[in-house]
């Protein structure tokens, strides 16, 4: 209905292979950027931007990262916490010893370390598959989480055994630390995710992420195709783990501002995991749809009660929460496996067809 | 070469030197060991008739003696908790297999994973929500369970057996040897193992898939009921012990998915093997190794035989 | 504005005004190609000499077989701009057909589109001795061929670059050549399918082509902005004068589809502002929206039907600019919004200006629904002897029953017979070695007759009734307009063909096809069982349904005096579907009736005994060519007298 | 298709060279899982351009057979030669790069995926672009991905599923989906092309264009084809020679008309007991 495609043709594979080939998509997403950049920053509150926005963005990110791996190229991974644990120690760690070099630069290079922790946790999957893969990424999960305990080098000895992040600026404003404001770090932080996405969907559009594809709809047919499936695997660890540590350095320098180990346990590692089930596996949208779903949802329980006028205490609410996030869990599966995306899916489908109940042709 | 030395050397010198000392470290991770069979074997009596991956069964063991606690908390005589709670542990299979399972037939492996996930939420929720999340003590003296210890003076020094880890000890082996004769004897255990083998087949012997899945689930959660009773009289009935499970499926790799005396040489492998690693190798990596041993353990198994312990080697076909 | 004296002169004309601007599109592998105005001059340029080095003279004719593509349509400009004469064919003719068509016109080359026609061509090569040369667009499956006699036009037009770079003069002397074209010349030969005997060659001059093509553009004021979408045969002449005629001298854009399959699908993805189509597509179209919808959620259906109500009730209105209170404005501006702008966009028609349907009458129902649903839906009346256009209805002054005033320049008289003659600068120059013909259809103050029966009514719109010679009486001497009878029948969606019978007999009988996509939905959603085609038909649920609608037309016709007489009394649902490949209906999908009268004798005589049931056993024709025998027990229904007009009267 | 052609003429050319030359040849390969043996001391070869069939009873080893070719089993025993090159072990993903493409008996494309991006799948080997490139995708990135979509389109063309180019594969129809999976087979431009049973579950009509599809690609394109199929009819027709197995042995092996006569090969096929 609200798509009106006749009179939209392409005449070059380049149009026809775009991002976004429909025009109404272009629209849309152009005004939902212009709200992120624009009218967010102008309008919300401290609040809004602090709890909300900056969370749900970095969570985003560490979804697509998860998503990547495991809606993309099939690989189950429970190490998500750990890998993002990664990123933010060595963000740690290089902003200690170059105190000088741009944090924001700092933090993009920090994933590369995650990454290469990825493709080492990674190497099993050649011969491992499915579940059995899943369990050997706890082992990562377990081991980095002792790493971050015992190798006290990584939190400069500290008596707290936590980091804490300094002050960093950009152009004299400060964008890190306690005296940088939630709308400049909002900023970074979207910027930084806005890029990131891009880059990600250009790569799964790619012959990288074809490969990855074949790997998990039938690695067999992709290796005799040609696809050498270590290589595929490896590198959507890698891929997948840079997206992670990237997201645990923002996590920690432009959100909670402090972290030591519970801030990258296993309990992480599942929360994105069902951001990505529940926005929907093999989804960049989904990825954003999930972690807004997890992460606002709490945050509306919370305040329902309030609202209400009944008065909660903040574990009982916390169980409810986890009581609603299992059942939500185990209703989209049972309704819709493949999550909010394929719902949003669905939807813009009959928006096209409208008013048809599906293209009849 | 100090390194190598300390790795290989000086650890084996110092059980020689302390046999007795050895001795309990064993002693200690068998029992733990036990433990991790115990929710294995939860884990693949599950698998093995419905192919689930059942990854709630870690909580299940938490909520089967939360329910059991805090049950006679409110007065209930231990044996009758106990009762009642089989009788919750009865209720939840159906719950599950009613609301869950059955709408999931025919899905994907992973989607099935996934809605334990779920359901592990959901039962850690509804547990903290209407038993608290604090820690509770087993009810150990009032159902009948032995304390205290016992000296073993051998190699020239002691060795001391908890009562209650000779205790776990034994109810574990009781209870393997009533799965066994449970699936040996019994028209329902033959047809549960049919059911692993053939879906067809099980109907064939008159039970159908759902009433099936119903039992395993039932027959879990008493293992977990079980489970739960032994660790709690351990330490204590704690949230923590979700974790801690997570080991099992360590085990799990070990043992192989569908194989019962898998899971419990896997556990015992698991429990021997980490204690072993934390006690004589722990302080080269500063200790806490206990956290990750199992995984890696099984991380590098899986590397040589993917197929687990008691596995048939797969040929993949096209 | 003073006309350009040849098609090819268009050509030139637009390479230069319109040098940058797209003039044809095709989609081909996956992305529309598009072409600008001074591209098509130059292939089709390199083309022209391609054909000269190949020895195609002044006054030869070229056989054009295919569907709508770009090349194919280059070849009409290629070929005209030498002053040969271009004869397309109709493509899904068979070999035995085509093998008339190009014996008759004498055929030098032929351009086919693909290995299948070259195959038909080749077939039938030794009974074609002028045939010199067979050129093809699509090089699959032509590897083993002759490649000096059978050749691609690639490699044509490949000759043709060469002989430019050898001799750049040739390019100044094309563009003489072209000059010596004048409109007298004759530019193209179209073979009419003709209802009854063998095609016959109608000449139509550039004139004809070019100023028919201007006043067309200028009543629905069609300029170089307009898109449209080629998918009708290259040799009716429809296609050649909006795909060829009116684009060169407006200057539109012409676009191609891909396959057969997608054109739907094309067309959503052009949105044409200029669409033509047969009554029958628009017939499918609406069918598929009511299959469509009959699976949609009851509520969305509740909406959709409410709104196609309020589109009935003010839609037409809307269209042509009446006033109407601002509630009902409101009404239909929601219905805008929610159902007619997105199905005009499933359709691909949102961007529609202008769009005819004509050649049979097109049901009233059908023809508001579109029109109400805001799409400018015109009816036009023409021939290929008149270069189309013989009426055609202005903007804001349409009926379902006519079809319009006089097109520009266009002079029409009604004879006493009641047949429609007219006088235009479209008329044709004559029907190509046959003088007999032309002589007896075109008078020598060149009147033509067309053949159809009709009437100027008040506001000067032309009704057409019936082919004037199928127009007949029962016994009792009333009027029996057999097509007339059989629109309404087939205006009914569950009924695909109608054709019925009364001439010289004592009552109206019919034979009826059912619409498969129809029937068949409606079968299933009746829990009605069915292995085939034949047994659907065959149903007693079927004839039940349509009995209900025949009776319905009964009632219709009663209701007017002058066919009053010609209620239908007894019918029968036909076994299997008349097919243009059994020789049943022309390429055009129009009934063949002295066929049907031979072929089914047996059923004809059933209707008029008291049988209730005949054997019949036909041959047909596959797709893939193989003969195979159809039998089966036809059942016979009688209705009963029409009461209530007894009574009324 | 102007790349089909040139395609073919560097086809030819190479033709040209050895005429008839063997492109593959089986020498005593013996293949067995757990001491039960799926291929018995079994050789043959596959001529440049020529169809070859292999076919026999079920259970006979065909497809054993074909996945010793492309390098998924490794033979106990035996030799292959493919291109002159010999080779006992190798990697399925070094048979592709070789030239060696095949099909499935039940169809396993990817389900994931839409017809052409399915297709685009199969030129994997032919990409090249770097991950930087790809990261931005705008420059050799793209131009890469829209050569290779050209290449994909003419595929799609040539088989005829422009309609349901962008739909994804797992709702299409059986034979739609044997098609797809042959262009995907198709686009990665194979030397020796394996069809595992490509009519399987087909109609006839479908079963008619299929043939013509392997008829037009091994003279169009010279693609050598081995096949493996059941219905003994499209075999006779398409087939120019043909080997039967049977419990693992080779039983026959030549021209369809004696293949067709060969006692062996009628008791096989009508079960008279070894």
């Amino acid at each position: 209905m609200l798509y009106r495609e006749a009179g939209q043709f392409k005449t070059s594979y380049a149009a026809d292979q775009a991002l976004l080939p429909i025009l109404q998509d272009r629209i849309g997403l152009s005004l939902i950027l212009l709200v992120a950049f624009v009218g967010i920053p102008l309008l919300a509150t401290d609040f809004f931007i602090g709890s909300v926005m900056i969370p749900f963005l970095v969570f985003s990110l560490a979804a697509i990262g998860l998503n990547i791996l495991t809606g993309y190229a099939g690989q189950l991974s429970l190490g998500t916490g750990a890998f993002m644990g990664v990123g933010a120690y060595a963000c740690y760690k290089l902003t200690t010893y170059f105190p000088d070099i741009n944090i924001i630069l700092l933090i993009l290079f920090s994933g590369v370390f995650s990454a290469a922790a990825g493709v080492l946790f990674g190497l099993p999957s050649l011969r491992i598959k499915g579940l059995y893969l899943a369990i050997t990424t706890l082992a990562a999960q377990f081991f980095l989480e002792w790493c971050f305990i015992r190798i006290a080098w990584l939190y400069n000895y500290n008596d707290s055994g936590a980091i804490e992040v300094p002050t960093r600026k950009l152009l004299d404003i400060a964008i890190t630390g306690a005296s940088a404001t939630p709308v400049v770090r909002y900023l970074v932080i979207i910027s930084v995710v806005t890029l990131m996405a891009l880059v990600a969907a250009n790569v799964l559009r790619g012959r990288i992420g074809r490969s990855w594809m074949m790997i998990r709809d039938m690695d067999i047919a992709a290796e005799l195709m040609g696809i050498r499936p270590l290589r595929a695997k490896l590198s959507a660890f890698a891929f997948s783990s840079y997206y992670c540590g990237v997201a645990g350095a923002l996590m920690v320098f432009m959100w909670i501002g402090s972290a030591e180990v519970e801030s990258f346990d296993i309990n992480h590692s599942f929360l994105v995991l069902f951001m990505v089930i529940i926005g929907g596996m093999g989804s960049l949208l989904g990825c954003f749809l999930g972690a807004a779903f997890i992460w606002v949802l709490p945050i509306i329980i919370r305040a329902v009660p309030q609202l209400i006028g009944l008065d909660l205490l903040a574990a009982t609410t916390e169980h409810l929460t986890n009581i609603i996030i299992g059942v939500l869990i185990i209703f989209f599966l049972i309704v819709e496996p493949h999550g909010l995306a394929r719902l949003w899916q669905l939807g813009k489908e009959k928006l096209r067809t409208w008013p048809f109940p599906y293209a009849s042709n | 070469m100090d390194i190598l030395h300390s790795i290989f050397v000086a650890p084996f010198i110092d059980m020689g030197a302390y046999p007795d000392f050895l001795l309990q470290v064993i002693w200690e991770g068998f029992v733990a060991g036990v433990l991790y069979s115990l929710i294995a074997l939860g884990f693949v009596l599950i698998y093995k008739a419905s192919g689930v991956f059942n990854f709630a069964q870690g909580i299940m063991v938490v909520f089967a003696a939360l329910v059991l606690v805090s049950l006679h908390e409110m007065g209930m005589p231990a044996w009758v908790a106990v009762l009642v709670s089989v009788v919750v542990m009865g209720l939840l299979a159906i719950g599950v297999e009613r609301f869950v399972l059955r709408k999931l037939v025919n899905q994907h492996d992973a989607i099935l994973l996934m809605a334990t996930i779920g359901l592990t939420l959901v039962l850690k929720g509804s547990g903290q929500l209407i038993f608290g999340g604090e820690p509770k003590p087993m009810i150990t003296r009032e159902l009948g369970l032995p304390t205290g210890a016992s000296d073993w003076e051998v190699f020239g020094g002691v060795v001391i057996f908890q009562h209650i880890d000779i205790a776990a000890t034994v109810v574990a082996l009781l209870m393997v040897l009533a799965l066994a004769v449970f699936f040996s004897k019994t028209r329902i255990g033959r047809a549960l193992r049919a059911v692993a083998d053939d879906h067809q087949a099980a109907l064939s012997v008159g039970i159908s898939l759902h009433q099936i899945w119903a039992i395993v689930w039932f027959a879990a959660g008493i293992v977990a009921l079980v489970t739960g009773i032994m660790w709690g009289a351990r330490s204590e009935v704690s949230f923590a012990l979700e974790i801690i499970a997570l080991k099992a499926l360590a085990v799990l790799i070990l043992g192989g998915f569908t194989s019962i005396p898998g899971a419990i040489v896997g556990g015992l492998v698991i429990g021997i093997g980490e204690k072993l690693f934390e006690v004589y190798w722990g302080a080269l990596f500063g200790s806490g190794v206990e956290a990750w041993f199992a995984y890696v353990l099984a991380l590098i198994f899986l590397l040589f035989r993917p197929q687990g312990l008691f596995g048939e080697r797969i040929i993949e076909r096209v | 504005m003073r006309s350009l004296p040849s098609l090819p002169h268009y050509l030139l004309r637009n390479a230069e005004q319109y040098a940058n601007r797209v003039a044809m599109r095709h989609k081909d592998l996956g992305i529309w190609r598009e072409w600008t105005w001074a591209e098509i001059c130059g292939e089709v340029q390199s083309y022209a000499m391609g054909l000269k080095e190949l020895g195609l003279c002044h006054g030869d004719k070229v056989a054009i077989i295919g569907g709508n593509r770009p090349r194919l349509y280059w070849s009409f400009s290629a070929i005209q701009s030498i002053g040969a004469i271009p004869v397309p064919v109709y493509a899904d003719s068979v070999a035995e057909e085509m093998v008339y068509v190009l014996e008759h016109a004498g055929v030098r080359f032929a351009v086919c589109q693909d290995q299948e026609q070259v195959d038909k061509v080749v077939s039938v090569h030794d009974q074609l001795p002028g045939l010199s040369n067979i050129l093809y667009d699509e090089s699959r499956g032509m590897r083993d061929y002759d490649v000096q006699v059978i050749l691609s036009i690639d490699a044509v037009q490949n000759l043709g670059r060469r002989a430019l770079e050898r001799d750049s003069h040739r390019a100044v002397q094309w563009r003489t050549e072209i000059d010596t074209l004048s409109g007298n010349d004759m530019c193209v030969m179209l073979y009419t399918s003709g209802t009854t005997g063998r095609p016959k060659g109608v000449m139509l001059s550039h004139d004809n082509l070019i100023i028919t093509s201007i006043n067309a553009n200028t009543f629905d004021k069609l300029d170089v902005d307009e898109q449209t979408i080629a998918y009708l045969p290259l040799a009716w002449v429809g296609d050649h004068v909006f795909s060829y005629g009116q684009s060169l001298t407006a200057g539109y854009c012409v676009c191609c589809p891909e396959s057969p399959e997608t054109i739907s699908a094309d067309r959503r993805e052009i949105a044409p502002t200029y669409f033509f189509a047969p009554p029958r597509v628009f017939e499918s179209l609406l069918t598929a929206i009511t299959v469509a919808m009959e699976d949609a959620s009851r509520p969305k259906r509740a909406m959709f039907d409410h709104f196609i109500r309020v589109a009935k009730g003010y839609g037409e209105d809307v269209l042509n600019g009446a006033p109407l209170p601002l509630f009902s404005r409101l009404h239909y501006a929601i219905g805008e919004l929610l159902v007619y702008g997105p199905l005009k966009n499933r359709l691909g028609m949102s961007r529609v200006r202008v769009a005819y349907t004509a050649g049979e009458a097109i049901g009233p129902d059908i023809f508001r629904f579109y029109r109400s649903l805001g799409i400018n839906l015109k009816q036009l009346y023409g021939q290929t002897e008149a270069s189309v256009y013989i009426t055609a209805q202005p903007d804001g002054q349409i009926d379902a029953d006519t079809v319009g005033i006089p097109s520009l320049d266009v002079e029409i008289r009604i004879a006493d017979n009641g047949e429609v003659l007219y006088r235009s600068p479209g008329v044709f120059l004559g029907y190509y070695r046959d003088d007999e013909a032309t002589a007896s259809t075109r008078t020598a103050d060149g009147w033509v007759y067309t053949g159809d029966a009709g009437f100027i009514d008040e506001k000067g719109h032309l009704r057409i009734i019936d082919r004037a010679k199928d127009v007949g009486r029962l016994n009792d001497d009333s009027l029996f307009p057999p097509k007339y009878i059989e629109n309404k029948l087939k205006f009914f969606p569950s009924i695909k063909e109608a054709v019925a019978f009364g001439d010289g007999r004592d009552y109206v009988a019919a034979f009826v096809n059912i619409d498969l996509a129809a029937v068949s939905n409606w079968a299933e959603r009746n829990d009605i069982v069915y292995a085939s085609y034949q047994e659907l038909a065959g149903h007693p649920l079927v004839y039940d349904m349509i009995e209900r609608h025949i009776e319905e037309v009964n009632r219709d016709l009663a209701a007017e005096p002058r066919v009053a007489g010609a209620c239908i009394r007894r019918f029968l649902v036909l076994h299997k579907e008349l097919d243009a490949d059994d020789g049943e209906l022309t390429r055009t999908q129009k009934v063949r009736r002295k066929f049907i009268n031979e072929r089914y004798q047996a059923l004809i005589e059933a209707l008029y005994s008291d049988r209730d049931t005949q054997f019949v056993s036909t041959t047909v024709i596959f797709e893939d060519g193989r003969k195979g025998k159809i039998e089966a027990d036809v059942t016979i229904r009688s209705l009963g007298e029409v009461p209530d007009m007894q009574m009324a009267s | 298709m102007n790349h089909a052609r040139r395609w073919s003429d560097q086809l030819s050319e190479e033709l040209g060279s050895g005429a008839s030359a063997e492109l593959l040849s089986v020498d005593n390969v013996s293949l067995s899982f757990g001491g039960v043996k799926a291929i018995a001391d079994i050789s043959f070869d596959i001529l440049k351009g020529e169809v070859r069939a292999i076919i026999g009873p079920n259970g006979a080893g065909k497809t054993s057979m074909l996945n010793v070719i492309n390098g998924f089993y490794h033979p106990q025993e035996g030799i292959i030669t493919f291109r002159g090159k010999q080779r006992r072990r190798m990697k399925p993903y070094q048979a592709a790069a070789s030239g060696i493409a095949r099909t499935f008996q039940n169809v396993a494309l990817f389900k994931g995926m839409s017809t052409l991006d399915n297709i685009m799948s199969g030129r994997s080997l032919k990409m090249h672009c770097g991950f930087l490139w790809q990261v931005v995708h705008i420059g050799p990135a793209r131009s890469e991905e829209i050569r290779h979509r050209r290449r994909v389109e003419e595929i799609i063309d040539f088989l005829e599923i422009a309609h349901i180019r962008k739909q994804p594969v797992g709702k299409l129809p059986y034979g739609l989906q044997k098609r797809v999976e042959l262009g995907r087979a198709m686009a990665m431009e194979p030397e020796l092309l394996l069809l595992d049973e490509p009519m399987a579950g087909m109609n006839l009509e479908e079963k008619e264009d299929m043939s013509r599809f392997i008829i037009d690609l091994n003279s169009e394109f010279g693609t050598t084809i081995a096949l493996i199929e059941h219905d003994m009819g499209v075999v006779m027709d398409l087939a120019d020679r043909v080997v039967v197995l049977d419990y693992g042995r080779k039983i026959a092996d030549g021209t369809p008309a004696e293949v067709q006569a060969n006692q062996d090969v009628i008791d096989a096929y009508l079960g008279v007991a070894h």
